[in-house]
């Protein structure tokens, strides 16, 4: 019990003591994960990003002309039947002509004098998460290829291929970025935690001299450790979430990407804790590092 | 109590002890006495592993000190206190915390701790100073400070280096009867000084020690054998 | 002279007395410069590739059918007088048909029975770097559509506009994030030095009794601070390069992104060099600071 | 060459000096005496700006220490040795190092450094242990590494505090020898000091602190007023 009590007052006493070193280690600890967590706030952001555009690939599925309205339902009934496929909608040849009008309202004169239905009716296939891969596509389009009533199918492969890549490119980036970052977190942190701990390598010899034993003299010590990372995660958490807001605050200033600013985000919650629970950790495991090499040796 | 066989301690390649064999039994008073740099300090420190024998065997308590895992060499230095030359104060805590802290090391009840340090802070007159930091005493009182802190847990050995070298002669004379109290209770003792005063009025077992040697172990000092001793 | 020779011998004794804070702080400088270069590599590498994009915007200026020949060189006249234009290229209506039926085999047939010429001559026009806004294109548009054989004027003003955002939005996030890094590095390498310092404290207080002055007791600090700097600089760029050349290795063995692998490109010369020499600055000032904080109080 | 006016300095609330007022002239020898805890080490802290006075005026070589501006205080310092009761050396470098210090910092050139650190050594019997470590050797070896500091710039005033603490009696007598020889050539000399033997020695004049104040200011020890001296 006085133990405890001891330990609980020589923890709060050392950090007063050393408030200096451990302010120090605080900010850094704090800066460092920030430094780590505007890397993966942007990886987050951007494979969001990502992910909506991909929910926007589209197969267009044209119809013979004159395709009769039981052949029509007969290929809605097939495509409905793909895995790959998430929503289905179609396009008569009549509203096809409006779209194009719409679309390239210059070059509508190609149109004229190609009868009532110059372009063929179609299906919008709106494809399921996690079947955008252009092999799948591929695969998808030969069955509905072989469909009575299915003329031809289009789809924009560059456009699956460069989301593809740019996902993949992402991921190896983030990987390669993200563990040169996660390398550095650690050892600055740990680095850190060391060298404010290497100033009381005389406290330490002291109470070893004395008779303490090894976790006696390293309890404080870990827990204020633990305390540095968890106030430094907590504060790098504020930070990120401070730059979070100003970039969106000039974002919004600036009118642009209006669309986009939906889409950004801070992390969801269990992420801003993970990013204190890896202060946390961090900071416990890095003190109890130091304070074991220094118990180590005897005397 | 405390058996030193042969035992050999080099730093870099200089002997600090040569061959030093010697036998304390419990309850005895040594003075270890020798100039500077006979190894005093040395074998002090080799007692309570603070330090390691290079060559032979040094028995504590029937334990092998060399042979001692490392982590019950802290239960052994709980049955010792011990006053460094160089003091080993925490600089940042109080005086009272000082003395407390091997105490509350062992877990001792908050309100024993108390007493037994307002004991043993009255015992070297120092109970006034008990709020200061250690840094900030003067350095006989930092001197009581260790003394205190090596009696406050009734050790059953008591080492001490030089605990006198910062008080005048009224306090090192109380310091003087403090070490005969300790010791009259059954406590071993082991003093190393230069001070004649307290080699004479000490009257326990003399060694004297030299370049590392033991020049003579002898019994309590007398006018006959002191005229080349300290 | 004496004291010179001190001071050099005193710097390296320093250096290797306290071997393990050194490297500590070298190996923490390393990697938080290196922290601070994988998001500058990644901003240069955008803003390159935004770069060469822009390169390839073009406007399209469609020529009424049958224009003569004075007239197409009149036209073509006007538009190399345009300050905004790099180059401009000719293509003539068989021309067109032909890259029409290459772009969309598919719909090839929507040309059958339109005549000879169903699409006009056009100039493409690639426009200088720097005038690649959207309004300077609107009015190069609004000026070229006066000239006499001149049918529409046609561009991408999407592909622009975006373009145009990405960079700025590029330029925020480089201001935004890069300010956060930039005082993250500077408090962190900063931090490190002080606390490698906090534990010579004794030191410099024995030197400042015996009578040394302030430089004195500096100068050696200093120049450990400032090799501290210079190999955490010189150790975060071999990082960064390293780190480069793995994705670099990754991208090309994927075989992803062969035109990519051309265009991104590790920092130049100059660029390298200013991180050591950043490296250098905060490493020397830092201990000077640190140094400085110690010797101020009178004792 | 140092003069006191009402000089009080307080630690916290506790004044360790109360209103001290004395005047020590060039090639005077003074001994400081009094209890644990009188404020010995204060007053010689303050003479050479270790400590500033809360109250009162101090002057050393007419200079006003407490006004000094900070650049100037290292020069002050050039011209006086100090012996500190904890010795202030610096751990990791040599014995020799340690003594070449203060030479080096006034820039002396290479081969009187190694001249007189050599004499300063071998005037205090170290000259053997020149090129060990000074966290290494003993503390009556690193008391005397200390006073070799104090002496090997020729000092216009040697400040000594406690400066046989962890000496025996016959190196105390070698180390008076050495205050004398350099009191002899002119040096102003204060010792602080509870060691009878070098109180009898030096026979210098006595200032005994008590509590912070002055008890009494006499000429060279002798029997009579020894009686409730140190
Ligand atoms: N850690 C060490 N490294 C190197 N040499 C040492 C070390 N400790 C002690 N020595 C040397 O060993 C010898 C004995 O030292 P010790 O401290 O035991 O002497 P001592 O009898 O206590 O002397 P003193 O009376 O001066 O305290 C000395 O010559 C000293 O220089
Ligand atoms: N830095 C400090 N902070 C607080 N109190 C101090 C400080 N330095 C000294 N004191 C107090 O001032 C008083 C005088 O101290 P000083 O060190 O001058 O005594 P001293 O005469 O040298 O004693 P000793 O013989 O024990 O060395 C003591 O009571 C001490 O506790
Ligand atoms: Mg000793
Ligand atoms: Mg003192």
């Amino acid at each position: 019990m006085r133990r405890i009590l001891y330990l609980v007052r020589e923890t709060i006493a050392n950090i007063w003591a050393n408030r200096m070193s451990v302010a120090i280690g605080v900010v850094t600890t704090a800066f460092t994960i920030a430094c780590f967590g505007v890397f993966f706030l942007l990886y987050w952001n951007l494979k969001n990003l990502a992910g909506s555009l991909q929910d926007e690939i589209q197969v267009m599925v044209y119809l013979e002309p004159d395709t009769s309205k039981v052949m029509v339902s007969g290929v809605r009934r097939h495509l409905e039947g793909e895995h790959a496929v998430a929503s289905v909608a179609f396009i008569s040849e009549q509203e096809a002509v409006k779209d194009f009008h719409q679309q390239f309202p210059e070059e509508s004169s190609l149109l004229d004098g190609m009868g009532d239905t110059p372009l063929p009716a179609s299906f919008v296939v709106t494809l399921a998460p996690g079947f955008q891969s252009s092999e799948l596509v591929e695969g998808l389009a030969e069955r509905v290829r072989g469909v009575p009533g299915v003329e031809f199918v289009r789809y924009s492969r560059d456009w699956i291929d460069t989301l593809g890549l740019f996902v993949s490119y992402l991921e190896i980036g983030a990987l390669v970025i993200g563990l040169i970052l996660a390398v550095a977190t650690v050892t600055i942190i740990a680095n850190t935690i060391r060298l404010s701990f290497y100033a009381r390598k005389k406290e330490i010899e002291i109470l070893r001299l004395i008779g303490a034993t090894g976790s006696f003299i390293a309890v404080p010590y870990v827990v204020e450790g633990a305390f540095l990372g968890v106030v430094g995660g907590g504060l790098s958490l504020a930070l990120l979430k401070g730059g979070f807001e100003v970039f969106r605050f000039e974002l919004d200033a600036s009118g642009w990407f209006q669309g986009l600013d939906s889409v950004i985000a801070f992390f969801p919650l269990q992420i801003s804790i993970l990013l204190v629970v890896t202060g946390f950790l961090l900071g416990s495991a890095s003190s109890l590092l130091s304070v074991y090499s220094l118990l180590r040796s005897r005397a | 109590m405390i058996q030193f066989f042969q035992v050999t301690k080099y730093f870099d390649r200089y002997a600090a002890l040569r061959d030093v064999t010697l036998r304390v039994d419990k309850g005895e008073c040594v003075l270890l006495t020798g100039p500077s740099g006979a190894g005093k300090t040395t074998l002090l420190k080799l007692i309570f592993g603070a330090e390691v024998p290079d060559e032979g065997q040094i028995l504590v308590q029937n334990r092998n000190i060399a042979r001692l895992r490392a982590s019950d060499v802290p239960y052994l230095r709980r049955t010792m206190g011990f006053v460094l030359q160089d003091f080993k104060l925490l600089p940042q805590k109080t005086v009272f915390e000082n003395v407390a802290l091997p105490l509350i090391i062992q877990g001792t009840a908050g309100l024993e701790v108390r007493r037994k340090v307002s004991e043993a802070l009255k015992a070297v007159g120092l109970d006034h100073k008990r709020g200061s930091q250690a840094a900030g005493v003067s350095a006989g009182e930092q001197q009581r400070v260790c003394i205190a802190r090596a009696i406050v847990n009734s050790p059953i050995i008591l080492l001490a280096d030089e605990p006198t070298g910062n008080l005048d002669t009224n306090l090192t004379m109380e310091i003087i009867e403090l070490f005969k109290a300790i010791h009259a209770r059954g406590t071993t003792v082991m003093l190393a000084t230069h001070n004649r005063q307290v080699v004479e009025e000490m009257k326990g077992r003399i060694i004297r020690l030299h370049s590392g040697r033991v020049l003579s172990d002898q019994g309590v000092y007398s006018e006959t054998n002191s005229l080349s001793c300290p």
